[in-house]
């Protein structure tokens, strides 16, 4: 697919609508009403966002506007969200619960992992389970304990999940979108860092996006490929500019699905740039940048340069507010994961 | 309760410390079970019995590599089953209820495919035939099974349909009841007055673990009543009981009352798998006296002495039931595993790109160990 | 109840659908709240309200990132820790304890640190304050009291001690008892026999989630029975009141009887948390009539009534509250970021090389990265 | 530490008394008796540990020897045994829960994630969690679903947990006593398709096992390295039978430490071999597999001749007992990864 590579946008190709100017916040609250006036089996459901609209907002005036039978509150209870989403997806709707903080879709392990993402393969078919689980996630917004949460890895480990995290608001609007079209359960994890950052956003206008599927050149360069998802794409952009004043020209590839991941494109980037960085918040061991950087290996390794680096988390629970710009990959600390990977010599 | 100091100002929501509970509602009353379906429950038992007992022959030939018996809990399974409807109903049972499949109609070979290990949760069609797949996690589908009855009366945009909204029944143990996802389920159902029966079989054990050391307060029904659910606990072992208080129980959720909590009180009488030994745990002399009567026994006497069949008719009804096993037998034999592609296949709706690969791989493998084999 | 049919031979555990349950227990009497006691739940709810409302205003001077206010619940805090004894008890709070940790003598400073984001959980040291830190995942902390008091009686060896059980209070909102956890938590304190109280703050609200979405029932006190454990439902703005009744539980809970629910309805007076807006799920006319009068008028009103004390007295309570809060936040003004090292030192007991590394990584990179910024 | 690396054992290096063949469960039963026996603020919890004796009756006969107070059954609650042993940590207590199965620690995942691991850490080093799960683990036993699971990627990435998985009964006794003397929450994974395998066992005999902290050679090889734990390991061994009558000499590495991982043997090893290939039941994407490969790939890129091979399981839900022979790594998936790392040729 390298001829996708080169479209630094969404894959809006078709819109036929204006752009606006939105938020993430805006472009996913965009995204769930047009959901539910063109779906009338999709329902929103979880803590506070009838009423209040979700305490980041994402569900404001749903609940006014499509019923409040539609968009629900629940009682406080993450297994019970989930394990209510997917009854009523036996019963035909298309749940889009939210948990409120990636932090507390612990409490919902088992039933995504034993019910969710098994029901269609248990039932051979029969019960598919089209739900979109939003979950707002990662750092930097100087939160309480558990509000800082990066669960991809996990998520990505559980056979029968697909994974997609946006990093900007025309993501944010087109994947989310895309996700509620699906018969396949889709874990969302949105940049709760980055919901109130501006961008512009074509909406569909009836017609959906297409090629969203794959990963997204964000950047294009030529020395250097930066993996990264969600709220790091917008910190790698800001590297690569930085570099580029150093001569490093630096490509960007924004992962957006990270289950199944686009190989093809990590490939082709690579297969390029001959050197990788793959950048993420989530604690380093078992790490997804693990599996960015293996499969990377896997299918370049007659050409890498240098082993690909990762720039993460620590293996530390995430700390508090006055901690985490430590703890979360700083530009600096990008900047010379790039360096090793430049300066490396074969031993 | 505590009554608190005087007060002179507005008390707010302090007062509500001392506001009366709403008592519970009536449950409606329903017919009594007729002589024609104390033949019924009977012939069904009966069938279950020697389909159960059959099982466990077949495990110890090998046929099947293991086996969770439901003897003794035949009344409970079979009762309750009755008194739903799978044209528009949903049944959501765990891993012992053979009876409640087997009284839904789901085909038995079908059935027995989890426990041949041919496929988890077995091989028949959940969404056709309105029994949900088996399910091994204890609670797992507690909670489903209040979506799926909350979806019922979201289709029904808040209006109750003449004939009433569909039910949900969800099968859960005594052990299960531990789990918090039973507590998460209870409290929406009530929240969202979801019409689902929660039917837990109270068959003394979880495994080793007797109910005592397991249900704080003694029993699991008398937790309805903190959720404002209304709750019957019934003799597990008389079909016809458990019968009238699940159609009880239907009858008031199909109204659009809400959920109800039914508890039959019956006994494990085998081991808690092929695989358990429960003379680790409890004695013959302890099993004989808390098992009591066998419910099999039970309603044969009571068919007997109400006139509402013969012998003969009781033991054709057996005759039936051997015929069924064996026939079942047969079909079980026959099953072959499935092909391994489905392990790639069934995954998604839509699968992935990453995912054929991986099937490619696996089958390119296959294929050429297969041909090394054979050279 | 359901009856079942007739049975002519032994019954075996079907018998027990009839059986009559056990009455719960009832709780020890305790001594009537003194004067004394009463000033001094009124010097401390007046130092609490005091740092609360201070708190909120650090946020709005960007002092701390963000709170949790508890005004209005001082009565249902104060009074209930007052009941315990931190040499031998232990304290399981959530996020909104402020009163509680003032009322067991946990340092303000070090308490702010969590909401300062200095430290998730405080800075204190728990152990020694036998006041558990902060917990932020709601009923997180439940199941860890039930199992801090069964290890009570383990300690014991099944003797109940001259002076009784040590006792674990665990705090929970009414949003809480939604939980799996809480379920699995009053289940396992009732089977053990565990000396634990629950004391439950219904405030009416789970951010913007009204109790009557919320707590099916009506009631979380409701539950208790379910378990076979005795529950007490008190005006929670009644400082005496909850006093006493949390008196009566621990009293019970001491004396080796189990474990003891307490649900206290009071009411939060302010927003969720500093970020919250409760315009968008209440009216300011609701406020004012479910909160009902302030806990601490109505108990300063009380104590005049009374005689407890005078008014010069409960003035200069007053007084040394808002010199508390305003040497408090000079505390917080001084307290600095911890040291970066400490988020690797601090995870394990026995770190680990590949975190050791982790460390000396950070430090370089951050020792580079000071110099470039330096030169 | 490559003088490690030479001994083929358990590290048992002074132990005192004679050799016992014993299966792997009952080195654990041992184990836990002698932990029991020498720690008075031990306890064993879960679900049918007590009268039954745990399903594996790894834990029979312990309740009769040291009281029914100190290994005791619990009600059927998954969340419930992780938050109550917490507690009893907090009291002074050195719990040793089980959960009954892999796929049942998932109800507990909140408990362990934010809870166990984290205690310590929160509570500033004041609170610490001397906590040793044992989690009966991975498939191979045609067992109902949800039995046959590996969390193993899902624990590693877990701040503030150990996790580690013994190959056979000597490597069982010998860890679990290691895991159970650890201040910190160590997830002790059995392979419970290895439960009756028979060894040699040495009991400590009063001497406590040193040099446990990281992986072993199970086979020296010289010219690629076959990287498992838990139950791969054998056959892991098997293959290595099977490739050295072609010639090939296969080194097997047993990891046993899967946090922290001992990527100090792992570099010596393939430093050596120049090959490698890792094993795991569990699913390939974000597996811990990635891990190790990338570990591998990080310290030995210079000298590595193919990238680092990885033979799993599929991105599937574990199938039923029908299935799983082509879904768990069989000799002939393990001998192709060889193969591939032998042929390969930088493209
Ligand atoms: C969440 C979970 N934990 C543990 C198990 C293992 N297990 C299977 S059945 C069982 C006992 C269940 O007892 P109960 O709910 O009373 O049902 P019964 O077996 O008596 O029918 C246990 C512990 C499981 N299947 N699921
Ligand atoms: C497991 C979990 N889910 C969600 C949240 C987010 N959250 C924090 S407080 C809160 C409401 C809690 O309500 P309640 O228990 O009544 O306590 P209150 O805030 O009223 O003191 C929610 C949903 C959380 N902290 N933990
Ligand atoms: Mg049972
Ligand atoms: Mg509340």
């Amino acid at each position: 697919m390298p001829d996708t590579l080169t479209t630094p946008d969404a894959g809006t190709t078709e819109a036929t609508t204006a752009p606006l100017e939105l938020s993430l916040q805006g472009a996913l609250n965009l995204a769930l009403d047009e959901i539910l006036a063109e779906n009338p089996k999709a329902l929103v459901l979880g803590e506070d966002v009838g009423t209040l609209g979700g305490v980041f907002r994402v569900t404001s005036g749903l609940a006014a506007k499509h019923g409040s039978e539609r968009v629900f509150d629940t009682p406080l209870a993450e297994s019970g969200i989930l394990g209510m989403s997917i009854g009523l997806a036996m019963a035909g709707f298309h749940p889009i619960p939210e948990v409120q903080f990636d932090g507390f879709a612990y409490p919902a392990v088992n039933q995504i992992v034993c019910q969710l993402a098994r029901m269609n393969y248990r039932s051979r078919g029969t019960l598919p389970m089209p739900v979109t689980l939003r979950v707002p996630s990662f750092g930097g917004i100087r939160a309480p304990e558990h509000h800082g949460e990066s669960l991809e890895a996990l998520f990505a480990h559980v056979p029968g999940l697909k994974v997609v995290s946006p990093s900007d608001p025309q993501q944010g609007y087109s994947l989310l979108r895309a996700a509620a079209r699906m018969a396949d359960p889709v874990i969302f994890m949105e940049p709760k860092s980055r919901y109130w950052q501006k961008g512009q956003v074509t909406p569909e206008g009836g017609a959906p996006s297409s090629k969203l599927s794959g990963a997204r050149i964000a950047r294009p360069g030529r020395h250097l490929t930066l993996v990264a998802w969600g709220a790091m794409v917008a910190r790698c952009l800001q590297v690569a500019e930085l570099a580029a004043e150093d001569g490093i020209d630096v490509e960007v590839l924004d992962l957006r699905w990270l289950k199944p991941i686009d190989g093809d494109a990590l490939a082709a980037s690579v297969g390029k740039t001959r050197r990788a960085v793959v950048v993420h918040e989530a604690p380093r061991t078992s790490g997804l940048g693990a599996e960015v950087a293996q499969v990377i290996t896997e299918r370049c390794f007659g050409t890498l340069k240098a082993p690909v680096e990762r720039v993460t988390g620590f293996d530390v629970p995430y700390p508090s507010g006055d901690l985490e710009d430590e703890y979360i990959p700083n530009i600096d600390r990008i900047l010379f994961g790039i360096q090793r990977v430049l300066e490396y010599k074969r031993g | 309760m505590q009554t608190s100091g005087q007060s002179t100002t507005a008390p707010g929501r302090g007062a509500l410390a001392n506001a009366p509970r709403e008592p519970l509602p009536q449950l409606p009353v329903v017919d009594p079970v007729t002589p024609g379906e104390l033949v019924e429950l009977y012939r069904l038992m009966t069938a279950v019995r020697h389909l159960d007992r059959a099982a466990i022959s077949w495990q110890r030939q090998g046929i099947i590599p293991a086996y969770a018996p439901e003897l003794g809990q035949e009344a409970a399974q079979v009762g309750s089953a009755l008194a739903v409807d799978t044209r528009r109903d949903f049944v959501f049972p765990t891993y012992r209820e053979l009876g409640v499949a087997r009284a839904c109609g789901v085909d038995m070979v079908e059935y027995m495919a989890t426990h041949k290990a041919t496929w988890h949760g077995g091989l028949w069609d959940p969404a056709a035939a309105h029994v949900a797949p088996i399910q091994a996690v204890v609670a797992g589908s507690v909670l489903h099974a209040v979506g799926w009855a909350h979806g019922q009366t979201l289709e029904a945009r808040g209006e109750l349909p003449e004939d009433g909204y569909n039910v949900a029944i969800t099968y859960l143990g005594d052990g299960a009841s531990s789990q918090g996802d039973v507590h998460e389920a209870m409290n929406f159902a009530a929240v969202f007055k979801a019409p689902v029966v929660f039917f837990v079989q109270n068959n003394g054990w979880a495994i080793s673990v007797p109910t005592e050391k397991q249900v704080a307060g003694g029993s699991v029904s008398a937790r309805g009543a903190g959720y404002g659910i209304p709750a019957l606990k019934v003799d597990g072992n008389d079909p016809a009981a458990v019968l009238t208080a699940t159609r009880r129980a239907v009858a008031h959720a199909r109204a659009g009352h809400g959920p109800v909590l039914v508890e039959a009180m019956t006994y494990r009488r085998g081991p808690h798998a092929t695989s358990d030994d429960p003379g680790r745990y409890r004695t013959l002399e302890e099993e004989r006296a808390d098992a009591g009567a066998d419910p099999i026994g039970r309603l044969r006497e009571r068919i007997l002495a109400e006139g509402a069949a013969d012998t003969a008719a009781l033991d054709a009804a057996e005759a039936a039931a051997a015929a069924e096993a064996e026939q079942v037998r047969e079909g079980v034999l026959a099953l072959g595993p499935r092909p391994g592609a489905e392990m790639f296949d069934l995954v998604f709706q839509e699968t992935t790109d990453e995912l054929e690969r991986q099937k490619a791989n696996w089958q390119e493998e296959t294929e050429s160990r297969k041909e090394s084999e054979d050279a």
